[in-house]
């Protein structure tokens, strides 16, 4: 059965920065210089063919984008600046689009304006909300920051993050269930035994915390800047989500704050050094931003920034209205960027790609299945 | 004869030639032959003392006959001719043995290789007994030039002529000048419009009071040879002419590929299946329709229809690629909500401008699909809920997808193939077709406008798929050598060619047809074949075929052969 | 006019006797020829003995005319001997110039003729089986027959000839012409062929000639010709064109095509070659399997190339 | 030494004596049992230079021409394929094998097959034996 090609896709991909994939001649140099790419994941040249005939479906169910860290080489080594680097990059705006099921993701990628009005309308709401809570039914006072009479209390704040985080990994779960579905759950050829899963259910947290493919790329310095940011914000979130008493504390503990400046270090070094990096576009991976990009990296910059400067103005100069009124703009930041960045945008990728690496794998080993069983029947092997 | 004064000298080509072939046993060989005067072997014979010892030789021992046994003659036979002429002798004097390419160099055996030089030393010796002295000759020069075809090329060289002040009948078939570029719109890849470019030269070749151009005529016959031809031209009707040329330039063109001939194309039974000429007349009205009328949104150019398909053409016509990118370029400009998809096999983007215009091409978002050579896409109805007209099904090889595009119009690549009257064009000025029927040119790389007609020149499509560029620099390249005669305004004549010794000859006319070249003339009154020598190439057939030993072929007679012939044998059964 | 009669001889080798008749066919000329010369041999016509020439001083005779080509011993014999008899040594018609039609046994081997003439023939009674030999014992002592050679041979292949006079037979004409020079001392130098032209027989042929292209080879009978039309134009295989001229086109103008007496041109040493170098030049065709099918219609190539020049071809005999 | 052939070549300048030069520049080995004659075109190889060479003692007749369609001359070599019929008939009549005497076809870029065809026609002479003809014509000579 013939696949339709699309003609119109290609010019969809644009709005989430594929731009140059027209210009690919399929010399296959791409391919041939990524680190990653192995069978049976020739990448990125096949994707950037599916994308430029349309193939919807293909590259629906493609995890190939996900695979790609975006260390830069292919780009580099394009004959035809198609750039498949950033055409991958983009293919994981798309899939993160149509992986989500609100309509979202695909109204964000393809409007930085929606997707700031949004940003702004929830960072208002929050802020509207925390003050409300604040003056009126917390019972604290704009002078405590913390303790006894705070004005944004740890509990209250507690159970609200853990509100938000349930909403959002509901969000996230049904993404991720779709994102199964596209790639492996939909293909009747492949036959993925139920144990397969629990046997590689472990490249999932290995993939995660040490992103160990990322460390296969030639250039070693993306991926410790990435390891770094993403260490950062897990402990960051660790933290906040089960160390928030000891975080908001009167007294410094050192055991959680120690944690906490760490991780601000890293988060603030990181999203600097991208943001420095994508404004000087020196490195291949920085040349092309989506406004997703910047959006994501001056949320970050400025939750982090916040962040430390509720602790700095607090712990340092005792100053709690100001500490206070931080934290109140702090939250206007955190609750965008996990509300929507988190489900809806490019941080989505935080459980993506993982999981990418992980159905790749069932995939692969499928797919080998397949040939075996084909082999074995005495069938040509499919073209 | 046997008082020839004759020198043998072998090569020993460093060690290419000695290490296998025993040089000083073929000089030692040579030195009892008779008439041998002087046998020597030595180092490199072409090298410049190698060259300086035959002619001290030749003066000093009054040699009249010299061997060379060293390369292959293909090789320095006019080095040592050039020596043979410095020491004052007929260069025609010089016969090589080839002991080199087709001795040393093939055999590893010493004894058999030598054994090889000594039969080919001994014959060479009996032939150069035999060796005429051959003089070049000269014959005047016709200013005037043929130029058959008014395309591009036929055109261009048509003024290139003109303007240096030389005659010019410019013959052409159609009713109107400007050939196949008459019938595009613009080109590829700097988007020009052939109409501009077309509308200026035709305007200059009317205007020149030293074109004559002819339309609605074909060439009748072709008589005499180079500087001296005379060609009868059908003008119209009814209407003759008969005009005296030096030279003539064939730039006759091409025809399309008969998009019929692929029959699942459906060309001809599907009302929206074209070719890219037909597209061309589209672009050039302005109004792109489909058969219904309606506006199309997608667009398939299918490239290689007739090309690179060994049950049409094998070879590639090299302009449909481009044409096809071009396409592209003006359906988007005139259509900006259509889509294009040109399927291909390769896309040959080589010549100036080219790539970049492939890669602009490419931006704009044409679909490129690759089909593989020896496959053809398939052209299917589209279904009740589609958009388009067709569906076209194809294997795409860089996806390794059976895919399937709507199209609206599908334009067919039609490539070139040589005209239908190409081989009557080729017998009536005598020039090759190779196995396509393109004209073959003098050499493919060293001579590509003359051909084995001397004063004939081939230039454009009439020799090979090419683009506009090509056409015109040929054209000019084609002019500059006409032109190059014409200042000389003697003709060289080569001094080998086959003559019929009338004393001999009776008019039986078995020669008469067998000349590729008709440089045999046969003239009725005296009852005699004549071979014109400066038409003549010397391939020597006539020569063989002569039932009467009337004709001879200079520096290939048959004395000379049977004495080779003599030469090779006689020593190999002297030797056991 | 010469003061002393010239003395000349007629002999005969493996001949016909056309040539003898060739040499009658001058006609009243002939016997001019007697007022001026002795013959002093000719068996057809006059008496004489092995003896008689035996007896003859070497060089005792002006001429010999010699015709027939040297198919024994006795032809061998006599040919050396009136060799040595004569001043000049005339080869007259085309089996002593090329070895004529004797010549063609030249495809076969001695055994085959014998076994065909004197065993396999239907003319032969059942189970006479009688072959001559070299020599037999009779009674009255040993007689001998000549010798019968393997192969025919041209007169100049057993002694050195000085005129050739081609033909079979030779036009009385062209034998005319060289009896006239011999009597009037007007030879021309030696070893040149005499009584024939330097051109070949189209030169004196009136047929017309145009476009060399042949489809298709008949034999003369098998198709209407048109008279005033070259035969090889028509696919009748003739031998003008390879063939000396001076035969006076007897064969073309009664429709028939040229057999090739009067031998090869001037220029040419091997008539069969050249003949088939031109035949098969004009086929009309480029694709190999129709070539050979035109040129299928041309039987015995050998035979028709050298119908009377075997023997003087480069090759001579057959080697089976 | 066993029987060593001794074949004449008559290769036309164009395609088969640049072939066989080519053979020499690639350095592909041979026989060396042909003797090269060139000619301009095979269509100048008159039947009388075959059977002036079998006369002469060869063993063999190699005659090469351009491919059919690829003449430097338009078409000798068509001229060269109407005369071998006939010639080999002719040269059966006389008793001379068949493989004895070859037409073939060698372009100048095929030098590895004009020395695949030279090998190929000496090892079939090879196997013919030595030709008769020039044995013959000697023992049948007579003295004058």
């Amino acid at each position: 059965m013939a696949i339709r090609a699309n003609p119109r896709l290609v010019e969809e991909l644009e709005h989430y920065g594929a731009e140059d994939v027209a210009k690919c001649y399929h010399c296959g140099n791409c391919s041939a210089v990524c680190p990653f790419s192995r069978e049976p994941f020739l990448f990125p040249r096949k994707s950037m063919r599916y994308l430029q005939m349309g193939l919807e479906e293909k590259l629906l169910g493609n995890l190939e984008p996900w695979l790609c860290y975006y260390c830069g080489e292919c780009s580099e080594e394009c004959p035809r600046e198609a750039e498949p680097g950033e055409t991958m990059m983009s293919m994981r705006r798309w899939l993160t689009s149509r992986y989500d099921f609100t309509g979202i993701s695909k109204l964000f990628y393809r409007s930085w304006k929606a997707e700031l009005a949004a940003i702004l309308l929830v960072a208002l709401l929050t802020g509207a909300g925390f003050l409300l809570f604040g003056f009126r039914w917390g019972g604290g006072h704009l002078g405590v920051y913390a303790g006894e009479g705070a004005f944004l209390t740890t509990g209250a704040v507690h159970v609200f993050d853990w509100i938000l985080g349930c909403v959002l990994a509901a969000f996230l779960g049904i993404n991720c269930a779709r994102m199964w579905w596209f790639s492996i759950g939909k293909d009747r050829t492949l036959r993925i035994p139920p144990l397969a899963y629990l046997r590689q259910a472990f490249l999932l947290p290995v993939h995660f915390f040490t992103q160990k493919r990322y460390a296969e790329c030639g250039k070693k310095r993306p991926w410790a800047i990435h390891l770094a940011l993403m260490l950062s914000y897990t402990t960051m979130l660790v933290l906040i989500m089960f160390f928030l008493h000891a975080m908001h504390s009167e007294r410094t503990v050192w055991a959680a704050h120690g944690f906490g400046y760490l991780a601000t270090i890293g988060l603030l070094g990181t999203s600097i050094y991208a943001l420095r990096g994508r404004i000087r576009k020196e490195e291949t991976h920085y040349k092309h931003s989506h406004e997703t990009d910047w959006i994501f990296l001056i949320l970050l910059v400025f939750v982090a920034g916040t962040g430390i400067l509720q602790n700095v103005l607090y712990r340092v100069f005792h100053l709690d209205v100001a500490a206070n009124v931080v934290y109140v703009v702090h939250m206007m930041g955190v609750v965008p960027m996990l509300g929507l960045e988190v489900p809806f945008s490019k941080w989505a990728h935080l459980a993506y790609r993982p999981l990418a690496m992980y159905f790749s794998e069932l995939q692969a080993e499928a797919i080998r299945e397949r040939e075996r069983a084909v082999a074995a029947a005495g069938a040509p092997l499919p073209a | 004869m046997e008082d020839r004064r004759i020198g043998v000298y072998v090569c020993n080509c460093g060690t290419n030639i000695a290490k296998v072939v025993d040089c000083d046993a073929v000089s030692d060989f040579a030195k009892k032959l008779p008439g041998v005067a002087v046998a020597r072997s030595y180092k490199y014979m072409c090298s410049n003392p190698g060259q300086e010892m035959i002619i001290q030789d030749i003066r000093e021992l009054s040699l009249d006959r010299v061997v060379v046994a060293a390369c292959s003659p293909r090789m320095h036979e006019p080095t040592f001719r050039k020596a043979l002429q410095t020491a004052g002798i007929n260069p025609y004097f010089l016969e090589m043995a080839n002991i080199r390419e087709q001795c040393s160099w093939v055999h590893d055996d010493a004894r058999a290789a030598t054994d090889k030089a000594l039969a080919l030393a001994h014959a060479a010796v009996r032939r150069v007994v035999h060796h005429e002295p051959l003089e070049k000759r000269f014959v005047d020069m016709c200013p005037a030039t043929l130029v058959l075809g008014g395309g591009i090329a036929g055109l261009t060289a048509a003024l290139e002529l003109s303007d240096a002040g030389q005659p010019v009948f410019l013959v052409e078939k159609d009713d109107h000048l400007g050939g196949n570029l008459a019938r595009v719109d613009l080109t590829a890849p700097y988007l020009d419009s052939a109409r501009d470019m077309l509308a200026d030269r035709i305007r200059r070749v009317l205007e020149s009071p030293k074109i004559e151009v002819l339309l609605r005529s074909t060439l009748q016959s072709l008589s005499g040879f180079v500087g001296n031809f005379r060609a009868e031209i059908r003008v119209g009707a009814d209407g003759a002419r008969t005009v005296d040329v030096g030279s003539v330039l064939v730039a006759t063109g091409f025809r399309e590929f008969d998009a019929r001939r692929i029959e699942h194309y459906g060309y001809g039974r599907l009302p929206n299946v074209v070719t890219s000429f037909e597209l061309e007349r589209m672009l050039r009205e302005g109004r792109i329709l489909t058969r219904g009328g309606r506006v199309p949104k997608y667009f398939a150019m299918i490239h290689c229809v007739g090309s690179r398909n060994p049950e049409y053409h094998g070879y590639c016509s090299r302009v449909c690629c481009m044409t096809a990118l071009k396409y592209g370029h003006e359906i988007k400009s005139a259509l900006p909500g259509a889509y294009v998809y040109d399927l291909y096999i390769d896309m040959h983007a080589f010549g100036k401008g080219c790539e970049d215009f492939y890669r602009r091409t490419a931006e704009m978002k044409t679909m490129f699909l690759m089909y593989a050579k020896g496959t053809t896409p398939e052209i299917v109805p589209s279904g009740p809920d589609d958009d388009c007209e067709m569906l076209i099904k194809v294997h795409e090889v860089l996806s390794g997808e059976e895919i399937e595009v709507p199209a609206d119009l599908v334009v067919l690549m039609v490539g070139m193939e040589a005209r239908e009257d190409a081989a009557d064009v080729a017998h009536l000025v005598s020039i090759s077709q190779d196995k396509d029927g393109w004209f073959i040119e003098s050499h493919p790389k060293l001579d590509p406008v003359a051909t084995t007609t001397e004063g004939v020149f081939i230039a454009g499509t009439c020799q090979a798929p090419k683009g506009i560029p090509g056409s015109v620099a040929q054209a000019e390249a084609a002019a500059a050598r006409i032109l190059g005669k014409i200042s000389r305004g003697k003709i060289e004549v080569d001094a080998v060619f086959a003559e019929v010794d009338e004393t001999r000859c009776s008019g039986c006319r078995m020669c008469n047809e067998l000349c590729p070249y008709a440089a045999i003339e046969y003239d009725a009154a005296t009852k005699r074949s004549r071979v014109i020598s400066a038409v003549c190439k010397a391939c020597g057939c006539c020569v063989a075929a002569c039932p009467s030993g009337a004709i001879q072929g200079r520096h290939f007679t048959d004395r000379q052969i049977f004495s080779q012939i003599e030469g090779v044998l006689e020593w190999a059964s002297s030797q056991g | 006019m010469p003061e002393k009669k010239l003395q000349i001889a007629l002999y005969w080798g493996a001949a016909c006797g056309g040539c003898d008749v060739a040499v009658l066919d001058t006609n009243e000329f002939v016997i001019g020829v007697g007022f001026l010369v002795d013959i002093r041999l000719w068996p057809i016509a006059a008496d004489g003995k092995y003896r008689d020439v035996e007896a003859m001083a070497d060089g005792e005779l002006d001429c010999t005319l010699f015709h027939g080509a040297i198919r024994n011993s006795e032809n061998e014999h006599l040919a050396k001997l009136l060799r040595r008899k004569s001043k000049v040594l005339v080869a007259l018609g085309s089996c002593a110039h090329l070895g004529g039609i004797p010549g063609l046994a030249n495809q076969v081997t001695k055994q085959e003729i014998l076994e065909r003439v004197y065993l396999d023939n239907p003319s032969i009674e059942a189970g006479n089986r009688v072959v001559p030999l070299p020599s037999t014992r009779v009674d009255a002592g040993e007689l001998e027959i000549p010798r019968f050679y393997r192969r025919v041979y041209r007169l100049d292949d057993v002694v050195p000839v000085d005129y050739y006079v081609p033909g079979c037979p030779p036009a009385p004409e062209q034998v005319k012409a060289a009896l006239q020079a011999l009597v009037n001392g007007t030879l021309p130098p030696a070893r040149s062929v005499i009584g024939a032209s330097n051109r070949t027989v189209c030169d004196d042929c009136r047929r017309r000639k145009e476009e060399k292209k042949v489809t298709r080879f008949h034999r003369p009978w098998e198709i209407l010709q048109d008279p005033d039309r070259c035969l090889m134009e028509q696919g009748i295989l003739c031998a003008g064109s390879a063939t000396r001229s001076g035969c006076g086109v007897r064969c073309p103008d009664s429709g028939m095509p040229c057999r090739g007496c009067y031998g090869p041109a001037p220029n040419v040493i091997d008539q069969g070659a050249k003949f088939v170098s031109a035949v098969s030049s004009i086929v009309d065709s480029k694709d190999p399997r129709e070539i050979e099918r035109i040129l299928g219609d041309i039987p015995d190539i050998l035979g028709y190339a050298y119908r009377f020049g075997l023997p003087a071809s480069l090759l001579q005999r057959s080697i089976r | 030494m066993g029987f060593e052939p001794r074949i004449v070549g008559f290769l036309c300048n164009w395609c088969s004596y640049t072939g066989a030069d080519l053979a020499g520049t690639a350095r592909i080995h041979y026989a060396p049992n042909v003797r090269v004659i060139r000619v301009m075109c095979s269509a100048r190889v008159d039947p009388t230079f075959v059977v002036k060479a079998l006369a002469e003692g060869a063993d063999g007749v190699l005659i090469c021409g351009c491919h059919p369609g690829d003449c430097h001359y338009s078409e000798g070599n068509y001229k060269a394929m109407r005369r071998f019929p006939l010639l080999g008939r002719l040269l059966r009549d006389y008793g001379i094998e068949e493989d004895r005497v070859r037409l073939e076809w060698v372009s100048a870029s095929e030098g590895k097959r004009f020395a695949e065809i030279v090998d190929d026609m000496t090892e079939r002479v090879r196997r013919l034996g030595p030709s008769r003809v020039k044995t013959l014509l000697e023992a049948d000579r007579v003295e004058r």
